[in-house]
């Protein structure tokens, strides 16, 4: 069951233009800086991503943007990129913005098999346009739902802390947030990892994602790990 | 009147002991450093964490550990961490106490719009819609009035919606007030405002019963 | 934030009659005996039981079956328990029978504020009856879901390996299977376990349901832990 | 005519290498024991458990760790635990890859009835009907007839249903059989049974076609 591959150009070998990916990360935190680079010098195109941010103008998701090879994004929230403003303003890029909660959880309902969910996002604004809703008693109230569906992707991409050879996944702190509802929704889910061990070596009450969910794995060649918003107090 | 931390004081006394929080973007996460010292409160950042801290010392930045703003944080003994399913799963089956927020435009039936204005960039919803949504409790902190001296406490928001009737609550830099059946209903006035400054300021029904005390921050 | 009590008794204080109880384990394994034992001591009668099994004769919920405190039974599979059949056929106790992974995702459902889920488990069969289905695209092929509502519970009982005082539950092994999700699903929930720590003992990223979802906390008396089949190879 | 072991060592040759397999309660559970050597195959435990291993050596027994039917197990290295929601979660999204169950009948167009007797004490559908539901291939091990002698190979199951059309394969003590949009099509016969003593205790529609080789099993 040895699920680790070379590179991260062995991982996206058959990542074709216009294929949907879901990447993982929150801000800049968690996200698969090698396979970002990786897709950026195979160069392919039309990509839809499902992510919930954008990335910065040099670096995350920014850097695919910079190369015009996103179609569309599905995010909840993209402020942090001025190309990005442009393409959308230009029309170049497609966005289509959803509520983060709403983005986790039909990630999760791929993962979980269930075809669609119902949350109580949106309701009532713009995002429920064209959308059935549907009403539940919460606490012996009567309360209006959206159903949104489950996302379809054609690969996910993840970035965990650890993996074994059998594709099992351990996050670290913030770092996990949207990694493993992703890593369970890919068609074929790529994870690449600060370090690999062998199959035993994690403990299995650790584990966040369980390997069945892991299609490759690959160890990142550096982590630039950067930090969005450095905040910090005097000793 | 009240500055940003005047307002953050404010909101903080809203907090119980025992109260699970989640701190939106800006004035709210400044309500972090009023919380009373030996109140039990712990913070919930919607990216993951139960239990967040105060920024890191210099130079013990992490990048790994960020809360929802993308600010560098630290922990708090007995914290948690978990992925932006479970997270959205508290916050929608109402685990969270207390989800404190910003606002553009708040309407006099707790309609609130913070998202979106037509013809600028938007940015995206964030959990901005998750949270008002199935929160138990929200208070908005906004300003009362707009730059051109507009009421930004509506009887109905001109501004594309984050949620409706939702609000619970809102501290200005003018006033306290309840979010009613019958409308805005006013608590406190800050310091060196008059009832009839927050009449003024207030476009949507307002309701000013008795005698309305002074609020009190030290 | 300290959820810790300083007994069973004192965690089900409130717990009167006619309430609904969800209670974690599979079989025998992961089962809050302590709870049990003090619910079967203080006597409560008129129980309706979410548990994937009801215990055996001797053990397990089957010790409240014995005193006649339970009314209705919710659950997946309930083989293993006679004073079961006899009431069950005598008509003294209700029996509704659901599937398993639909035990598990309706509290789920409860713990992550969905109203409903959509499962396909059952359709065709007479666990369909008198439910909404739908009918949603799989992988390119219509598919035939039911649509399941989230559980409501009073009380959820649930047995971790460890907590600390914040009430972070942490579970050992296949002892996990329902316990995650029913705490999720309590409106008042309470968990035993072998051991609390302080606060700042458990690796947050290693804990499994966290404090916010856990009202009380209690170290059980002792644990019998017993074994349903004791099956063995030789060395 | 096969036996139990013999049913279990049929079924293990279907399983491939890298596969993730759940086994059901009874001869399922011993098709374990014949996986060949060598062959990466993970089992899948439906009560939270993914890379079991074979039963605990005497007195190695961990009441924490059992399987779906409730025996002491191990774990084999890799392994993950995990809780309900997510175990059938990944059955529902279809990431095992084969199930192998028992059955009481199946009909042509691969129904399957399993978890009921009218009129006997019924013990519930555990996790059974979740997984022919969710599993995109499904292979029952199964008895061919009732001891009155009686088909269990239907047009139309007799029995309250467990699933409907999910059946792909069924290995019985007398012949391996696909489930075809056609019916049972008769792939391969035990040792010592002729094609015309499966006709005969095969009620639902049975398709053969040339000749039908006995099935190897060393």
């Amino acid at each position: 069951m040895n699920k680790v591959v070379a590179s991260a150009e062995e991982a996206i070998k058959d990542i074709n233009d216009n294929a949907t990916l879901m990447l993982g990360g929150f801000g800049l935190c968690g996200i698969p800086e090698n396979t970002i680079a990786a897709l950026v010098k195979k160069g392919v195109k039309g990509l839809t991503c499902i992510s919930n941010n954008a990335g910065v103008d040099d670096f995350g998701i920014g850097l695919m943007l910079k190369t015009r090879q996103v179609k569309k994004m599905i995010s909840s929230y993209v402020g942090e990129n001025a190309e990005f403003e442009r393409q959308l303003l230009s029309g170049e890029l497609e966005v289509e913005l959803i509520p983060q909660g709403t983005l986790a959880t039909r990630c999760l309902a791929s993962g979980y098999g269930m075809p669609a969910i119902f949350t109580p996002a949106g309701v009532g604004t713009e995002v429920a346009e064209g959308k059935e809703t549907r009403k539940f008693m919460v606490d012996g109230v009567e309360k209006e739902f959206l159903m949104e569906m489950a996302f379809d992707s054609d690969f996910a991409i993840v970035k965990a802390w650890k993996a074994d050879t059998h594709g099992n996944l351990v996050f670290r702190e913030t770092a996990r947030n949207f990694n493993p509802m992703m890593a369970m929704a890919g068609k074929i889910t790529i994870a690449e990892v600060e370090e690999i061990v062998e199959a035993g070596q994690l403990d299995p009450d650790h584990i966040h994602t369980p390997g069945i969910y892991v299609h490759r794995v690959f160890k990142g060649e550096k982590y630039e790990k950067r930090i969005e918003q450095r905040t910090v107090r005097k000793k | 009147m009240l500055d940003k931390i005047g307002i953050a004081k404010r909101i903080a006394r809203e907090i119980k002991d025992g109260y699970y929080v989640n701190l939106g973007i800006g004035i709210p996460t400044l309500v972090a450093n009023y919380i009373p010292q030996g109140m039990n409160v712990v913070l919930q950042s919607e990216n993951g964490l139960l239990g967040m801290g105060p920024f890191p010392f210099e130079g013990e930045e992490d990048p790994d550990l960020i809360n929802a703003g993308k600010q560098t944080i630290t922990t708090v003994p007995g914290s948690a961490f978990f992925d932006s399913a479970m997270s959205f799963g508290m916050i929608r089956s109402r685990k969270v106490d207390l989800t404190i927020l910003g606002a553009m435009e708040v309407a006099d039936n707790g309609d609130i719009a913070n998202w979106k204005i037509p013809g600028k960039m938007v940015k995206g919803m964030g959990g901005a819609m998750d949270l008002v949504a199935s929160a138990k409790n929200i208070i908005v902190a906004m300003q009362h009035v707009n730059k051109a001296n507009e009421s930004k406490l509506l009887t109905k928001c001109t501004l594309p919606l984050t949620g409706v009737k939702c609000v619970k609550k809102i501290v200005t830099e003018l006033a306290v007030l309840d979010v009613t059946a019958q409308g805005f209903k006013l608590l406190e006035r800050a310091p060196g405002i008059s009832v009839e400054q927050i009449k003024n300021a207030t476009e949507g029904r307002l309701i000013i019963e008795g005698d309305i005390p002074e609020m009190k921050i030290e």
